[in-house]
């Protein structure tokens, strides 16, 4: 699709004999985009329904951060989840399933879009309040430090979120106790039909982060390369115990807010002119210059539709849950029930 | 009389009430660009007619939402804050409680806070446990709160007007399902005063106390059982606070039989303050226990089958009443 | 059995529960130092004997108490969170109930969300408006929560070792004014199951549901009747949600006459639920209409006549119930 | 009292002949500190009840802000609202009536000391939820915006509550807006029992108003002449037009948080030594270096005792009010009542 691409930078120090790694970076974010427009599609042929935020364009971001986490490590998402479940290892059969609300779904479909998890990957859960992942993740983070495990807690929020005070309470928190955390803006520009930068006063989330000493990087999200750089960097400073870390990471939601948005708000040409920036086909050249062949890489993102395409075939397959469920998970429903 | 959309209805009642006062103004996040990403069309054209001063698109900061409504309205204008939903008003429960609900008393009457918080309600299919709450109960609980719960395009207009007018705090609780839904909307100001029901449908065997998209789905039921030989009396609150005790204990006299159906939860619903006090008050005229039906303590799910389990749909109203008339 | 404070009941909750497990802990405001302001030793010499780690003093954030507790309780640990008040944990619903309350549930139950958050009630002399509120009622609302509400330092140990054992949020409200209030307390390992009511006075001739501080008013106010011949059952529900219905419907089959005596707002409150509940289900047995007797609908006043005028007592109540019996 | 004292600097500027009216602010805040203990006398002797919080030490904030404010100009206050509202121009006795709860109090005894209020002068209220005056005066800046009005807004917040979210919210949304806003940050170093630095991250208050593009200063706020010169420039530049602006003064809360707090969580001689650096015998030092007669300045200071006691008198003479004012100033509250 892209005709003229941005270029990504070189990757630095030690990554960079790493185009394997990249590769399977890669393939993940072709996994991502896949995913993300068979989403939309569900919610177009009505087997999803609800709202469906759809993070294309944003894949470098979700996969260069999650990349640099363990198994062990845990995320909290927002409503924009698909993309960070993915990057952390959730099964995309499981999710499709969730979001056609049907039996094997990540959480019996109980949950859909909106609430995609998958606690076995240490993916928190896709959240419908923002900020809230903010605070929870704050307090995975000090369950973290209170057991003294060795693992770490990763929060995404988008641009807009970082106007709403549970975010600068958490950013305090974090600091005040030194926690494992590391905090990861998606700056996409919008806050659903919003231009964001209108409604946000000042330098921008980092500078925020740094009026709570918190050490804020900004880049490129659209960069694989940089975002994999700066991630790497700042959960090793966690790691090292160096207390919470801020990533402050440009991109773009080259869809609309929702699967029923018709981008009224765009000006002519932009989601067009921006797409010339999207992070696959950046990364897919950059591989291309540094020896994958062609084929591999055509063969990545053909194997990505396959495996969506499996995934939704399966979700179609799969049954509709006992509508007894609606009454399980739960500590105690009241009565009477209907029905 | 005109039909249109209850979104419309609702944007002209704010339209009108901004031109005929100039200190009403209406802030919330993606006001004025809302066309773009959601159907509703509640705020179209306002700012390019009020411009972005009385029209203002916020920060994604509910507190400030609330708190700056409430300290915009004792400092003399009329301000209508838009949540967008009774989820997100969570968020800003402090500001609608602990400020707007009390200042008038608690600073002995010196200020009133004449503001609209608009937090909308309600079911939609597929948005699950936290988009679907519907917690007026809440509010109705809470000294100094007027609680606004529309059924109809002219009722929401009508409302809507009243609210802007009233001079305390006023929660405007629209349901998400209706915004689309059409109806005639009487022309001219048109405005409905607050805690009046209204009768949607007469009937003699029993009455149905209900508020919001309830009650259209109530009038939905009892136009079912009419078929049975069941004529139920319907009566839209449209305010559930205050409750138009009137309206409701003349229906229940007549009737000797009340089923109250309620799209919230019913454990701790508003249905439970309506039946506590006509079983309290009315004891003696009830041919029947006062009959509540709600949805189950339970979030809502996503999956479709277990949706239908947790929501209350016109069926199952005409279900209970069905068992209360002895026929079910 | 020892003779002990409320506060220092919980107190001693805490402790044998952080000693028996080692992922329970503690955040709120003032924790560490709250000896040096207020008159509660409910956290007295914890963070000496525990470590800063798990006795955590935090930045006034209420937003962060209640959603840390909540992250904190998912990624394995017992959170116990001090809101301090109810009025303060308005500033935190959202957390609590979009977060805290529906985690399990929207997730299909592949998280627990084992925490408890305290949120203090009730009135106190001359705290007013901001800071006398009573509101369980909301939290009875929310599918996923488990209010507890207890009246003797006996109840403040053993159910808020139950609340730290159970593996759903709980919402631990203890009255203000109970806490320097002395109670013999079993010694040992003391778990009050939660959900069980008990029976503070037994009587034939009427039976008050009360809860928290109210029950001991209620057990003041029949202690009273029966001088004049009026003898009353008291129940203390101890756990608002959920509520023994067994114990509740027991002692109203027997006695045929309830009245429901709450602290907080009548309109709305608890009592509505309860009212709804036994007016549906026991209609038959009853011998008089349930009554309620709950605060107006107004804000706390500060000064003493016009608090008087709106808070419960047990005069207010004993005038209540001789009403109830034709005895006014 | 004070026996060694901190020196104040020299008035700045088109201030320095300002000996008079120094001397009218440093009546005010004799008349603060005045009230202040009797205020906590009526808590011991049972006239007044619930919490009280004194502002002993901190009057020079109060004043020297509010000194710069017009009668039209508005503030919004907190818990510790007595010395604001004093500033502001309430009457003492008609606040004196309202913490004994009588007829003729501000609030006709409803509010207290915790909600004291005075509309008439521009004080809409003390308030018991910390950080609620932020949104609340952000939004009282913004009617003014809308009608056009000449006049600014003040908020009173404390040290401790600039770690709540609302907090930061305020700031964004009145830089965003453009608003006329003054916050003063009051930082007495205390947040009930806790030292607020150990949970407080970065550089403190003032750092954080600047991340959102605010211009923030920080004074020494025992003393007057600072505060007078800093917010006067502040209001000047907001009455310009040049939007919202902080100012940050360090103080240093002389009494118990409330009434009967004990101060046990403070150092031994912490207290006694800071007495050193008290604000009223700072400012009368300076008066009585720049002209003004020891008579006078001792004849002020009998005066506010004398003007504070009559003031309790007329507080214990008012009548107490009509039990059935409990249902007025409400909207619907509902039935039945009893008593
Ligand atoms: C507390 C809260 N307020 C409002 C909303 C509605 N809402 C959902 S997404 C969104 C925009 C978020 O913008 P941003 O944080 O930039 O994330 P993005 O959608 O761009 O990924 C809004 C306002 C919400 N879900 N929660
Ligand atoms: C939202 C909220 N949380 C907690 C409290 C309890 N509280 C009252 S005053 C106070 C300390 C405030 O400290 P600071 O802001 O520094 O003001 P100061 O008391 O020092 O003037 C606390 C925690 C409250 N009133 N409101
Ligand atoms: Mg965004
Ligand atoms: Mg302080």
């Amino acid at each position: 699709m892209a005709t003229k691409k941005a270029k990504s930078a070189a990757p630095a120090g030690d990554r960079a004999n790493a185009p394997q790694r990249i590769l399977g970076m890669f393939k993940t974010m072709c996994l991502i985009r896949e995913f993300e427009e068979a989403a939309h599609q569900s919610y177009v042929d009505g087997f999803s329904a609800g709202s469906i935020h759809q993070s294309i364009g944003q894949e470098a971001v979700a996969v260069g951060v999650c990349t640099n986490m363990r198994p062990t490590d845990m995320i909290h998402s927002n409503h924009r989840g698909h993309g960070h479940a993915i990057a952390k290892g959730a099964d995309v059969t499981a999710m499709m399933k969730e979001l056609f609300g049907r039996v094997g779904g990540t959480s019996g479909g109980k949950g859909g879009s909106m609430h995609i998890a998958d606690f076995s990957v240490g993916m928190l859960g896709a959240n419908g309040i923002l900020a809230d992942g903010v605070t929870m993740g704050v307090g995975a983070a000090q369950a973290v430090s209170i057991k003294g495990e060795d693992r770490i807690v990763g929060v995404f929020v988008g641009d807009g979120t970082t106007n709403r005070g549970p975010f600068y309470e958490g950013l305090n928190w974090a600091k005040v106790y030194h926690l494992p955390l590391l905090i990861i803006c998606e700056d996409n520009g919008y806050a659903s039909s919003t231009v964001t930068k209108v409604i946000t006063a000042g330098g921008g989330p980092a500078v925020r982060a740094r009026a709570f000493d918190i050490p804020a990087v900004t880049v490129d999200g659209n960069d694989l390369l940089a975002v994999d750089q700066a991630a790497g960097e700042l959960i090793a400073k966690i790691r090292n115990g160096e207390g919470p870390q801020f990533l402050h990471a440009l991109t773009y939601r080259n869809k609309g807010h929702i699967s029923r948005d018709q981008l009224k708000y765009r000006a002519p040409g932009e989601t067009e002119e921006k797409w010339k920036t999207e992070p696959i086909g950046r990364i897919e050249s950059w591989l291309a210059e540094n020896g994958i062949p062609a084929a591999e890489l055509s063969g990545a993102r053909a194997e990505a539709k396959a495996r969506i395409a499996a995934a939704w075939e399966a979700a179609k397959a799969a049954p509709h849950p006992d509508p007894k469920n609606a009454f399980t998970d739960i500590q105690d429903n009241g009565a009477p029930h209907h029905g | 009389m005109a039909e249109m959309m209850f979104s419309d209805a609702v944007r002209d009642a704010l339209a009108e009430e901004m031109r005929r006062d100039r200190t009403v103004w209406c802030l919330g996040e993606d006001l004025t660009t809302a066309g773009g990403s959601t159907s509703a069309s509640q705020y179209d054209g306002l700012v390019e007619e009020f411009g972005a001063k009385r029209v203002v698109n916020t920060p994604i900061s509910e507190n400030t939402i609330m708190g700056a409504a409430v300290g915009a309205a004792v400092a003399g204008t009329r301000p209508v804050a838009d949540l967008r939903s009774c989820d997100f008003g969570m968020c800003a429960a402090d500001e609608l409680v602990n400020q707007a609900a009390k200042i008038r008393y608690m600073f002995g009457g010196q200020a009133r806070v004449p503001l609209v918080v608009r937090q909308a309600i309600g079911v939609r299919r597929g948005l699950a446990a936290q988009h679907c709450q519907s917690n007026e109960a809440w509010w109705v609980h809470v000294p100094g709160l007027v609680v606004i719960t529309p059924a109809t395009a002219a009722d929401g207009k009508g409302l809507l007007k009243a609210a802007i007018r009233c001079d305390d705090p006023v929660v405007f609780m629209e349901h998400k399902e209706l915004w689309g839904a059409k109806g005639e909307v009487p022309s001219g100001d048109h405005v409905v005063p607050i805690g009046k029901a209204s009768v949607l449908r007469k009937g003699k065997d029993l009455t149905m106390v209900a508020w919001s998209k309830m009650a259209l789905d109530a009038k939905a039921a009892a136009d079912e059982l009419a078929k049975s030989g069941i004529d139920v009396e319907v009566i839209d609150l449209r305010t559930v606070w205050p409750w138009d005790k009137e309206a409701v204990f003349a229906s229940v006299r007549k009737t000797g039989r009340v089923l109250i159906p309620q799209e919230a939860v019913q454990t701790g619903g508003f249905g439970a303050e309506l039946a506590a006090t006509i079983a309290e008050e009315l004891h003696d005229v009830l041919k029947a226990p006062v009959k509540r039906l709600g949805a189950p303590r339970t979030p809502m799910p996503y999956a479709k089958p277990l949706e239908d389990m947790v929501r209350i749909t016109p069926a199952h109203v005409a279900a209970a009443a069905k068992a209360m008339m002895g026929k079910a």
